[in-house]
């Protein structure tokens, strides 16, 4: 059948799929981030909420400098400092209930930290004696993803799959500014949206992907408002701000949990430290611009409202001080022993029953280690 | 393992009456993929699951394969059995790093406490007149990334029992679904239908003593049917359908070389860097001074999957089979 | 240094990076698709242009009438048809220059044969003699892509080398709604906005991804809302007005001309025919639906226009029928030859240079088409 | 070719000299990746090419490495030649759907009017103490994509000039980096920094007539050093570095084999599936009745890359070299 054959009623309309949708308005940020220190809207926050995140927030500097240190004694491969973003990295985790997951980037050992993990475990795979250290399923924290972006489908999935059994799990799942490009990015938060799942994104836009600035990375507004591609709300906060993420964060929990679909969050904040130990920062930025971001300080942002409000004294910020060096001296103490390393662990789980394959690739490095352990003995034994 | 033959199906008809049942006898069991729903896929092998399980447990999902095995990769982490159709070969490549860096690995990166008992479905092969991207042969990318499983069912009982073990397995199988079988019949026991041997072990599909060909998926009929043309030429060919390239059953591989001292592999993919290079590595590890003469390997050739008016010069076949026989060496025996 | 000696300076404003960024409002695409037949906007139409227009839908269609007739007929391995979607297809043809790039994706061969390729190699991938059939350079026509969104940074790519070379060319790539999904759409548009690339993306949102509808897809309020998050402007356009979409792209194109850099647009359109011939769509959507858009042709709304403006006569409607007769005719009586085939030429463009090994396996068959040929030789001879 | 020593250089040196002067010889040569323009890459390898030639042709990406990959092929098409750094090898694995749909086809689907000249160049390998996802080899995925060109230098000189080839090919070439070699150091000749063999020739390292030892890359160094101390034992190991693992060069590789009728492939990667299966398996094919011992292979075992205090178990070192020419059957001779 040709057109021509098919005349009849004809509608100049709109075409016959197109319903008005979504409003997107509600979907869209703010003009400016959303913050709470320093402004009225400070006077409704928790005392013992800001108390918390205060003493937080010190251990967790200490803990980036303490971190920062181990590498230059070889206790450490690399580590990833998250000085500059401790508020969103303990907002993170104070965010979340007991039963609901973290699903860090590499940069977020202090987040996993903040939930409970204990820090030489989270260390781990930055020491370099195995890759993830911790037990997933103890605090409900996924390993760290090195790979960008990656995170953030298991983060959707394992969100959806709670639903779908029932329980009213929510999940955060952390990307930074450079990791948004990724097309996993694009897809995690595509699916989120689709399934509605109870899962919040949380993008520290810390400006920098190693070298790269955000002005290199995206053209866009904000990176939240990437969220209205997807049907989902976009938020954009203070990122040193840490009542301010806090705040932000735990209403996308609620919302989330109540069954209202997944958020995307853009906290603007600083990478204080190079992108690593092993980065030369002033290749590609000024002192001007982190001497500026050292004026926004999360800690002392909170530690002056404190003070103003009579929520903290020289006593209470001793006190403060003190249980972050005690943290960081048992962190320093235990990660000075050296980690007990098993060559034949290499094998164990692979698979879940080993195979005739390995059991041979094992038994080859077992006569090698005893070959090589002779060896030694003989020498040892020589030079006596 | 005796199969009493009683019910004709096809591949595909087994495939989904796997699903069928592990999804009735395990809820965590959910299948996922573009079109798996509705659809019953462009395949029809999830045909009627929606409708028994329910969308939440067949799912339509958005079309992005590396969302797909992300989301399924999650979902394994909150206890669920997540069964992964991508929809040809080709279109397994963006899930690429989903499979390699996060897949295969997540067991030993967590020390056991994670594992990721995913199925992932791959039609592949070609032979069906597909145009291109549809008929890859992507088993040597899979077979080289340690932490997956790799299972290719040729019958139509292993397509039932192969899919049926993968899904139970802890461990994450990529299983390789040989297109053009999907519609091959055969009789099967549907009653005893998991009476298959396990992953991970080879099966004599047809015994003989002058060589051994050594193959799987797609190329199982091939060789049988050359088995049987080369008795005209005065050889006994043997037959061994590897089921799973990974873990390799050296086992009964190398048993089958030993007896007939000569062997050739078969298989679709493209020659170089493909399975056949480390199963005749292997062999000849193993068993070199049984050889009377090097390990042969029929192979696609080292190309892009042809366009389908030329693909029947690709693909391996009984000629090219029979010539590779016969340039193993028969005159040093005499 | 422990954040204690770091007091100083706190300031509670906006953190220092932040400065009003580029206002959304501009990027974002209105509520409703935009239109252009039955509204007023229609008497600003250039004449010549809905005539030309109008003889390319219906050629249009007749192509697709008679490429889907050729797969029953054995002579196509498949057709996936873009019958109701021609007003996409041929504005997207017609919108560019002749130096300007256009890069389909698998369904739309027919904006490749619009642009001037020979239709019977626009068909040569769906025929299967080989993979792509046209010099790509000579129309400046991509090879039909089909891993789907793969094509897209091809064009983010062409258009940014065309711009650093000085050339004012601009790359048109088309997607379904589907293929929006996939991270490489989400890559390219972010690399297009990042270098403002004059590439314009055409998404035709025709409902379906194969059996996948739209709302299983995305849960955007439009797909058009991608584009605030990419930092670019997003068009939403009525996909069976060929007057709309043409103008839409005509903007768009000439905007990345200009220099103004990438445009995402949506065209909302309606897969008449199933997927492909091998297709059964009755398994996932009514006929109510198909009927209701059916009535929303894309032809019939532009020759009522057409008519109604006296721009168009019942002489007028023969001569384009005649006209897109005459194409089918040729197409028909083309593809009912066989192509001639040459397996050696498997082996002739792997490499500019062959290798060692693609000479030995040439060689075998070769030898192996000799032998069969002496085979079919002696059948021959034999039977005589 | 003999290459007069005057000059010593590293590695990462040679192949940013080698893009610098592929860059001023041809304007059409662009370098793009993630932070190789200011920062001049994380391993300085593009260090100073964004200085000197202006950020449009030394270009920091997006963080995404399909759409930096996918708007190469689009450059690629407009006539430019780009060279494009994967910043580690797996993070070369969300690009793998360009690499093999497109990249690898792309001239072969358009009859030869559509190459891709483009070169990606990606560092691989471990033994960097890099953790997790910082030290994969993954040639094997590359070794099975017809269309590919897999480079890889073991030297100085063969850096820069293979680099230099590579970005001059008219296909596509997968230029493997040993991460562990960036740093070490050596002689060469600036003033022929071209003169080494093209792409596709073996070179021998290292003249012997006991076994061979067939390497690349990052185990050139540890196999020459297994050489060294093989004399002890006596025996006079050759070695042969591959450069080029497609294409393949057979006649060196089987030349040496014939003459000295044993051979080790040694490489990091894992073994099963690796490339050691397709080497033994053409050399045993080519050279069967020449061979007194299987072909054995020495590689990194079948398991996910260890972490960085466990790699040097995963590593093929000397002692696992030394002890596999020890297997080659050296009774059989007396
Ligand atoms: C897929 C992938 N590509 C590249 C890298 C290498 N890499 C590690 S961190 C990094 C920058 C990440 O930037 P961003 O996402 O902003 O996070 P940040 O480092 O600022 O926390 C890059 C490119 C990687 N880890 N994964
Ligand atoms: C990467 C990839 N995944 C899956 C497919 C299989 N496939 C072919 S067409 C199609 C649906 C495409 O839908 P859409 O993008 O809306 O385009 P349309 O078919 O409607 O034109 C699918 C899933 C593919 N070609 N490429
Ligand atoms: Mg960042
Ligand atoms: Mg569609």
């Amino acid at each position: 059948m040709t057109v021509m054959e098919q005349r009849g009623a004809y509608r100049p309309s709109p075409p016959p799929a197109w319903q008005p949708r979504m409003d997107p308005a509600p979907l869209l940020p703010d003009a400016e981030p959303y913050r709470v220190l320093g402004t009225e809207a400070t006077a409704k926050a928790d005392p013992d909420l800001l108390r918390r995140l205060y003493a937080q927030l010190v251990r967790g500097r200490r803990y980036n400098t303490q971190a920062t240190a181990l590498t230059k004694q070889g206790r450490l491969a690399v580590y990833p400092s998250s000085t500059g973003q401790e508020a969103c990295e303990v907002a993170a985790a104070l965010a979340l209930e007991e039963r609901d997951w973290l699903f860090p980037s590499y940069r977020d050992t202090l987040a996993v930290v903040a939930r409970g993990v204990d820090p030489v475990e989270a260390l781990t795979l930055l020491r370099g004696d195995w890759h993830s250290g911790y037990d997933p399923h103890a605090h409900r924290v996924a390993p760290l993803s090195t790979p960008l972006a990656t995170q953030l489908p298991h983060a959707v999935g394992l969100a959806h799959a709670a639903r779908l059994k029932g329980d009213d799990v929510v999940a955060l799942a952390l990307v930074g500014d450079g990791g948004t490009s990724e097309g996993d990015f694009h897809e995690a938060l595509n699916f989120a949206a689709v399934w509605q799942a109870p899962v919040v994104f949380l993008v520290q836009n810390n400006g920098f992907a190693i070298s790269v600035p955000l002005a290199k990375q995206t053209a866009a507004p904000s990176l939240a408002h990437k969220a209205v591609g997807y049907g989902m709300p976009g938020r954009l906060v203070d990122g040193n701000d840490a009542v301010a993420v806090h705040e932000v964060l735990s209403d996308a929990v609620r919302h989330a949990r109540a069954g209202g679909g997944p958020t995307l969050v853009e906290a603007v904040t600083y990478r204080i430290d190079a992108h690593t130990n092993a980065d030369d920062a002033t290749r590609y930025r000024g002192d001007a611009e982190v001497e500026a971001w050292r004026a926004h300080d999360p800690i002392q942002l909170l530690e002056h409202e404190l003070t103003e409000r009579g929520l903290l004294d020289e006593a209470g910020i001793e006190a403060a001080r003190k249980d972050a060096e005690a943290m960081a001296a048992s962190l320093r103490e235990r990660m000075n022993r050296d980690p007990e390393l098993d060559p034949m662990a290499l094998f164990d789980h692979v698979y879940a029953e080993t195979t005739a394959q390995l059991r041979e690739q094992r038994a080859l490095l077992q006569a090698e280690l005893e070959a090589e352990q002779e060896r030694h003995g003989e020498q040892e034994g020589g030079a006596r | 393992m005796t199969t009493v033959a009683v019910k004709p199906a096809t591949m595909a008809q087994a495939l989904t009456r796997a699903m069928r049942d592990a999804m009735a006898a395990d809820p965590t069991v959910h299948v996922m993929g573009e079109d798996v729903g509705t659809l019953g896929g462009v395949f029809r092998v999830t045909d009627g699951l929606a409708k028994e399980f329910g969308e939440d447990r067949c799912t339509d999902t958005p079309l992005a394969e590396a969302g797909i095995l992300g989301t399924a990769v999650g979902m394994a982490m909150y206890g669920l059995r997540p069964v992964v159709e991508m929809q040809f070969d080709a279109f397994a490549y963006p899930a690429f790093e989903q499979l390699i860096s996060h897949v295969s690995r997540m067991r030993n990166r967590t020390r056991g406490r994670m594992p990721l008992p995913i199925t992932v479905r791959v039609p592949y092969g070609g032979g069906i007149g597909g145009v291109e991207h549809h008929s890859d042969s992507s088993e040597a990318y899979y077979m080289a990334t340690p932490g997956l499983h790799v299972v290719t069912p040729a019958t139509v009982a292993d397509a039932y029992g192969l899919l049926r073990q993968a899904i139970a397995s802890d461990d994450p199988v990529v299983f390789l679904e040989p297109k053009r079988l999907y519609w091959s019949k055969d009789s099967w026991n549907p009653d005893h239908p998991t009476d298959v041997e396990p992953i991970g072990r080879a099966v004599v599909r047809r015994p003989g003593r002058s060589a051994t060909l050594i193959t799987y998926g797609p190329s199982l009929p091939v060789c049988l049917e050359a088995a049987e043309a080369a008795q005209a030429e005065g050889w006994d060919l043997e037959v061994i359908d590897l089921r799973s390239l990974v873990p390799f059953d050296d086992e009964t591989v190398c048993a089958a070389v030993r007896r007939t001292g000569r062997a050739v592999v078969v298989h679709e993919s493209t020659g170089f860097g493909g399975p056949g290079g480390e199963i005749a590595a292997r062999i000849t590890e193993r068993c070199f001074h049984h050889l009377e003469a090097p390990v042969l390997r029929v192979a696609g050739f080292d190309i892009p999957y042809p366009p389908p008016m030329l693909e029947r010069h690709h693909l391996p076949g009984v000629d090219r089979i029979l010539d590779a026989v016969a340039r193993l060496q028969w005159e040093a025996e005499g």
